[in-house]
């Protein structure tokens, strides 16, 4: 069968995927013109929602966005943001350590 | 097995290595991965030594030992490899410090 | 100081330079031709020959980098790679970087006699001619970066 | 055609070689010739390599050996001399993989580069790329790999300084000068250890005759570290957003390459040099740690990041992290017949086709930010917004790759990912359950980028933003034809393409047995 994958436990088949996202979305199509037809262009009914209030003018800015993720994770970030000096000796530096840490591991593997 | 000149390397390679990761000067920076280069092919240069062997030229030699002539074209390829990096990173030092006025590392404009 | 850089040292250096600019041209040339015979060859040559170029721009100042012909420099280090390149190619009736001058008669194409002997320069096939390009390329592009390195430390002043 | 494929390896090297010698040039008789001698000659390597790639599938590993009186001639005297390439199904898939992002990357600068000197340079230095590429997948020999290392190295850091007269693209190349030279010459130590060892410099006659001593260890470590440093693993990742955001947008494309060459590399190095030694386990488990951290730190650095280049360069750290994972479950399982059977090379083949993948969705996600630069003159996603209405198709490209490197079906990127996944599960199921999470914040991240660049209203300064012109069209174009190619048809690009490749890389004995 073509576009069949064998994922050794399971399987792929995206062209299966592919007709069941057509099938859907006709039967999605179907049902939404079906739908009350009170739309009105130029009315409140366009504007974006958000929360009640007016929306920016100039849209919603990508530094506004997922502002609880990095609150919940701020002592990580902050962490994050120590590592990343952006000095070049501390890039040859953790180099270094990295091969020193390798070595430490390959030479404990072959004792073992 | 192991002789003066290996010793000699390792600390060498050590030498530019602490120069690479410890001075802020990007001119010494420079000079650090130069001389890890250089140490490299002195131990190359090492590895094909034979006790007592002359130099391996086919004209007029005498019927002695040869030292090894492939580590020697490999260390000529590395040296011309050396001299383009190291051409290379003093250009942008040169054009780091027009811009900024400074050759200090840690002055990062770069972070994150 | 100011004088040093942009005008040149005084007239014993500048005329030491150009005094010895002819033994050590010829003896990078030298090392260039006998690169197949002695250590040395194109990358050696090429870089004493640049050497020439840097102790120019040092010993008659700045002004010395923009007289020196980038145009022509440019073009001598594409034009070493492009023939480097092509002597290459030429061998590919056998095999990519086969040596089809050695020992076939024509130039460079002596063969070698056995045993110790005083180096014979028509030898070793297409090796000396790479040299030469060699030569030539790293001759340009060590001149270039000098001439480029300089003249852009100039601008800033 | 025999002649071709008989001389492959070195053409495939020699023709790009030549043609950046030619493109200064030419460039003085004009932008339009050199376009086209730079073009041309990517086309005509683009082909050999097709052609080389279909002999390799049929008949097997192909050497040549440079200067020799028949290529095929490695060993005249019982030990390999004289410069050899060896072609297998990996190394024509990797080279197959880098040229046709290299063209890509050709077309789309034609238009995309404004500047007007130096663009013969420009030229020459891609195509020295794509020699460098080229070089350390076809090399058989450890030395030459250290060379074409250098050449990417030099070519790519001159490339990133680019635009000089920005200070923070200088910054930029003397931190990716100075990380690529500390990495290569670790390699070249390590070439020497084995060197002095052996006398030998060939990977196959040196896989043959390894002893497996302390030395060969230390060999070992080097070659992987300085390898994982070229890649981009973190924590060897900080170079890579520095070296990506401040590349001209095209080259940022052709940089997702070189960290395959050095995936690569390797992946050579760990399975056909060292693949028969004891601790080879240790290294596997080493690599999966690697990965997860790859995987797990790329996504979160990206997501904060306001400048579109640099959050896409650390998804590029990410991406890379799940084909260390796939491949390091290959190597911890790699003395285990039975394993690797049951899920050691589907984790592989994931791996592999990962990488095919990720250097066509990266390649094209990196171009559509060049569009967006191009029109809008900024990096800054606080600053941009509505461009959707002006550039329907960019558009189009973007959400063709934000949804490929998600892993969303039906596109490429999910095939790829699926077989990680399930093979990795068989492996250790807390692995799997970390990469799907990473997918999750993947898709998150881009949906922020496609928000605040292409939705809403249309800004007052974008005013006049046309759509980008055809010749950066018709480059993203390739790269998304064949994502929906390799989405739709998984099975046919596994079958053909990547299964080759796996086994080549599990069968060290057949990379051995073509040079003694």
């Amino acid at each position: 069968m073509i576009g069949l994958l064998k994922t050794g436990t399971g399987f792929w088949n995206p062209l299966v995927w592919v007709a069941a996202f057509f099938v859907t979305a006709l039967a999605v199509y179907i049902i939404r013109s079906r739908g009350v037809k009170k739309y009105r262009p130029g009315t409140g009914q366009t504007m974006p929602f958000f929360s009640g209030n007016r929306p920016p003018e100039d849209g919603i800015k990508s530094g506004n966005m997922y502002w609880g993720f990095f609150e919940a994770l701020k002592r990580y970030y902050k962490w994050m943001r120590r590592l990343h000096t952006g000095i070049v000796n501390d890039y040859v530096f953790i180099f270094v350590l990295v091969m020193v840490l390798l070595m430490a591991a390959v030479t404990l593997g072959g004792l073992l | 097995m192991i002789s003066l000149p290996f010793l000699a390397v390792m600390v060498i390679i050590s030498i530019g290595l602490s120069a690479v990761i410890f001075r802020r000067n990007l001119v010494k920076i420079v000079m650090g991965t130069s001389i890890v280069a250089s140490a490299i092919n002195l131990f190359i240069v090492s590895l094909g030594y034979r006790e007592g062997g002359v130099a391996p030229i086919f004209t007029g030699a005498p019927t002695l030992e040869m030292v090894l002539p492939t580590p020697q074209a490999l260390t000529l390829t590395s040296i011309v490899i050396d001299l383009a990096v190291t051409a290379m990173m003093l250009s942008f030092a040169i054009i780091i410090y027009k811009h900024y006025g400074s050759l200090d590392s840690r002055k990062r404009r770069l972070r994150e | 100081m100011k004088r040093s850089s942009e005008s040149g040292m005084s007239v014993i250096v500048r005329t030491v330079t150009c005094v010895a600019a002819i033994p050590v041209i010829i003896f990078g040339l030298y090392v260039i031709m006998h690169g197949h015979l002695t250590p040395g060859g194109g990358f050696a040559g090429g870089a004493i020959i640049a050497t020439m170029t840097a102790l120019f721009i040092v010993a008659e100042g700045g002004d010395a980098a923009d007289r020196l012909g980038r145009g022509m420099l440019l073009t001598a280090e594409s034009a070493g790679l492009v023939l480097f390149a092509l002597l290459a190619f030429l061998g590919l009736r056998t095999t990519f970087f086969y040596n089809f001058l050695a020992n076939s008669g024509s130039i460079f194409g002596t063969q070698v006699p056995f045993g110790p002997n005083p180096g014979y320069l028509e030898t070793a096939g297409v090796i000396p001619l790479m040299n030469l390009v060699v030569g030539l390329e790293v001759f340009a592009a060590l001149s270039l970066v000098v001439i480029f390195m300089f003249s852009y430390r100039r601008e800033e002043q | 055609m025999s002649f071709i494929v008989e001389h492959g390896p070195a053409l495939a090297i020699a023709v790009p070689l030549m043609a950046a010698f030619a493109t200064p040039l030419i460039s003085r008789a004009g932008g339009r010739a050199r376009n086209g001698v730079a073009l041309l000659a990517l086309l005509l390597t683009e082909c050999i390599l097709v052609l080389l790639f279909a002999d390799v599938l049929s008949s097997g590993v192909r050497v040549y050996t440079m200067g020799a009186t028949i290529p095929s001639l490695t060993s005249p005297v019982g030990y390999p001399i004289r410069i050899i390439l060896e072609v297998d199904a990996m190394s024509a898939l990797m080279a197959l993989v880098s040229v046709t992002i290299a063209l890509a990357v050709c077309i789309y600068s034609m238009r995309f580069m404004r500047s007007r000197d130096g663009m013969g340079y420009y030229y020459a230095l891609l195509l020295m790329i794509t020699v460098g590429m080229l070089g350390i997948v076809m090399t058989g020999d450890l030395f030459n790999m250290f060379v074409f290392l250098e050449i990417l190295s030099i070519s790519s850091g001159a490339i990133i300084a680019f635009y000089v007269n920005r200070g923070e693209a200088s910054e930029a190349a003397f931190k990716y000068a100075v990380i690529s030279a500390a990495g290569a010459l670790m390699v070249l130590l390590a070439v020497c250890f084995l060197y002095g060892q052996y006398n030998l410099l060939n990977i196959g006659a040196l896989a043959g005759v390894m002893q497996f001593t302390f030395l060969d260890k230390i060999a070992l470590v080097l070659l992987v570290s300085a390898f994982a440093l070229k890649c981009g693993a973190v924590p060897l990742h900080m170079w890579v957003s520095d070296a990506y955001s401040e590349a001209p947008a095209p080259i940022s494309a052709a940089l997702v390459v070189i960290s395959q060459a050095s995936l690569y590399a390797l992946f050579r190095v760990c399975f056909t040099l060292f693949g028969a030694m004891p601790v080879i386990g240790v290294i596997g488990w080493f690599i999966i740690g690697l990965g997860v951290l790859s995987m797990f730190i790329g996504v979160t650095m990206a997501i904060p990041q306001h400048d579109i280049k640099r959050l896409m360069a650390y998804h590029a750290v990410s991406q890379t992290g799940y084909i260390l994972l796939g491949l390091g479950v290959g190597l911890a399982v790699l003395g285990n017949a039975e394993a690797i059977g049951s899920f050691g090379i589907k984790a592989m083949e994931g791996a592999i086709f990962h990488m095919v993948n990720n250097a066509l969705f990266k390649g094209l996600l990196f171009l559509t930010a060049g569009a967006i630069i191009y029109r809008t003159g900024t990096r800054d996603l606080n600053k941009l917004g509505g461009l959707a209405h002006a550039m329907p198709v960019t558009t189009c490209f973007f959400i063709i790759g934000m949804l490929s490197i998600a892993g969303l079906p039906p596109f490429n990127g999910f095939s790829s990912k699926i077989l990680i996944y399930e093979s990795v599960f068989m492996f250790s199921p807390v692995l799997s359950i970390i990469a799907i999470l990473v997918s999750i914040l993947t898709l998150a991240s881009f949906v922020k980028v496609f928000q605040s660049a292409f939705l809403g209203p249309k800004r007052r300064e974008y005013k006049d933003v046309k759509e980008v012109p055809v010749a950066m069209l018709i480059a993203m174009g390739i790269l998304a034809f064949f994502i929906i190619l390799f989405g739709l048809l998984p099975d046919l690009a596994v079958q053909w393409l990547i299964e080759p490749a796996a086994k080549a890389l599990l069968s060290q004995l057949n990379y051995v047995g073509a040079i003694v």
